[in-house]
């Protein structure tokens, strides 16, 4: 009984499936707002995994999630800026509680991977996926109001 | 002017490698030498696409 | 050839296959069971040449004639997309417009091009060690190549990224492919064989003999008929309009 | 415990796969298609597949949503295209 893979399951079965809901259902600017959330529940997943199998080689796969699970959304905030209707009200919610779930699960693994230069790499990539998720979400957030407020170069 | 630039991109493309050079370190799981050579080089290509993508977004 | 007649010959097929497949699925080893006979010998292989990624021995040593089919398939693929998406003569380019970008976007895609860059260099060059290679690392680097499309617009990833340059690329990447292939032949074994290079010390960068090198020309292939892919379906999207004078 | 988890990912898979059909609108099928990639990822790393896990999250993260919607953006433009010609 790994407790790695039990908190897994759960942040999947708690995470994916919602998120699976959301994107199939609902407004385009629910949809973004669910994928988005999935990239972080799924990278966070993969680390769990990476301590659960005690394989630190699978951290690599939430490395690339890490770095092109937020790219992702900012294609589609891109692409479909038209038709981003309305921002869910739970939006800025949902954000903050990836991001907020984001921190156990790093100092967790940190804590099981020991001083040293995996565990630096773990920080990296929860910072990583932190920083891409609110930067989505703010894009997204920022594509309804009208796009002189928010500061452009 | 043109050797100011000159300058000051190499300074720029230097601090990415440098930088990129510590996260390739904390990337790769054993350090030996030619990791930290191959590293180095990755690092190199990666400045040299920041400063490009740089200039490129600014419009110089 | 009415419908009818497609749909019994369908239904046959389909028998016949169903048939034969029922009957081959008892023979397979139970799942998750112990006994992997092609495992086991595809193991062994990956260790004799001292490869830590066994799926990567299998990829590039054991099966790297099947490699540099799937490796042509991907190139005949760009290819056609290159003569599909080509500008006819009744459509004429106009310069992309200058996306209104908010400056946190264009700041986060400033600052991960890179990282993403070295990420996938990263990838490609652990290919033989861990979880990657050649072809998931080219992909990351081409993503992170378009991060300033994302980050900023077109004009200014043209300007960044000469297609004839990742042209030339893509095909120096299967011609490599090809060379280490013959350096097989040359060096007295068969084509492909890993016997040119020493295996090095197990579980480093230079382990695997010919794996590593093989990563690297497949990585560069890769990231350039993606970069390539992508120049063309971005020409069509963004900048490619018909004559509206019609 | 690991069985609980394959079975977990192997529902996430089915409901995607089924809501990626069930989506007709080939935009937002995209953002379906790119949940799907995410939840096929989990379900190689459960069954011991790193490569082809790495191979599903690199290509179905960001390449395959793009590709996707520029031919939709090319196809709504032709489309719009034609009615203001007629």
């Amino acid at each position: 009984m790994n407790a790695w893979l039990v908190c897994a399951s759960l942040l999947l079965v708690a995470g994916l499936l919602p998120v699976v809901w959301g994107t199939a259902r609902g407004p385009l600017g629910h949809r973004v707002v669910a994928q988005n959330c999935g990239t972080s529940v799924v990278c966070l997943v993969m680390l769990l995994l990476a301590q659960g199998y005690e394989r630190p080689a699978y951290t690599d796969l939430a490395l690339v999630l890490a770095v092109l699970g937020p790219v992702g959304t900012l294609v589609f905030a891109r692409l479909l800026s038209g038709e981003l209707d309305e921002e869910p009200r739970w939006g800025r919610a949902v954000t903050a509680l990836t991001v907020a779930a984001t921190a156990p699960v790093v100092i967790a693994s940190c804590a099981a991977t020991g001083p040293g230069r995996a565990a630096v790499k773990v920080v990296f990539i929860g910072v990583l996926l932190a920083a891409g998720n609110v930067i989505a979400s703010r894009t997204l957030s920022g594509a309804h109001r009208n796009p002189t407020e928010t500061r452009y170069d | 002017m043109r050797r100011g630039r000159l300058g000051a991109t190499v300074a720029e493309i230097l601090v990415w490698q440098v930088a990129l050079s510590v996260l390739w370190l904390v990337l790769i799981s054993t350090v030996d030498p030619l990791e930290l050579f191959v590293g180095l080089g990755c690092a190199l290509v990666g400045a040299v696409a920041a400063v490009a993508a740089r200039r490129a977004v600014s419009g110089r | 050839m009415s419908r009818r007649l497609r749909m019994w010959i369908l239904a046959v097929g389909a028998l016949g296959f169903a048939a034969l497949f029922c009957a081959a699925c008892p023979r397979l080893p139970a799942f998750g069971g112990d006994s992997h006979p092609y495992g086991e010998r595809a193991v062994r292989a990956a260790l004799a040449h001292r490869t830590a990624n066994v799926v990567a021995a299998v990829n590039f040593d054991q099966r790297a004639f099947d490699t540099l089919g799937e490796e042509s398939i991907l190139f005949a693929s760009v290819l056609g997309t290159v003569v599909l998406l080509r500008q006819t003569r009744e459509e004429r380019e106009v310069p992309p417009a200058p996306a209104r970008v908010p400056l946190p976007v264009r700041r986060y895609a400033l600052l991960l091009l890179p990282v993403a860059l070295v990420v996938g260099l990263y990838v490609v060059a652990h290919g033989q060690l861990s979880p990657g290679g050649g072809f998931q690392g080219g992909v990351v680097v081409a993503t992170a190549l378009h991060l300033l499309y994302i980050g900023a617009d077109y004009r200014a990833l043209e300007r960044v990224r000469p297609v004839g340059v990742y042209e030339i690329g893509d095909a120096a990447g299967e011609g490599a492919y090809l060379v280490l292939g013959l350096a097989g032949l040359v060096a007295g074994s068969s084509f492909l064989a890993n016997t040119v290079i020493g295996y090095g010390t197990f579980n480093t960068l230079a382990s695997g003999g010919i794996v590593p090198l093989l990563n690297m020309t497949v990585g560069m292939e890769v990231a350039c008929a993606v970069v390539v892919l992508l120049a063309r379906f971005l020409d069509q999207a963004v900048e490619i309009e018909e004559e509206s004078g019609r | 415990m690991t069985d609980t988890l394959l079975l977990i990912s192997l529902c996430a898979v089915a409901a995607t796969a089924t809501a990626a059909v069930l989506v007709r609108d080939p935009a937002r099928q995209a953002l379906v298609l790119s949940v799907l990639g995410l939840a096929l990822a989990v379900l190689f790393t459960v069954l011991q597949a790193p490569d082809v896990a790495l191979s599903q999250l690199a290509v179905g993260s960001a390449l395959t949503p793009l590709l996707i919607l520029l031919s939709v953006r090319k196809v709504r433009r032709r489309g719009r295209r034609e009615e203001d010609g007629r």
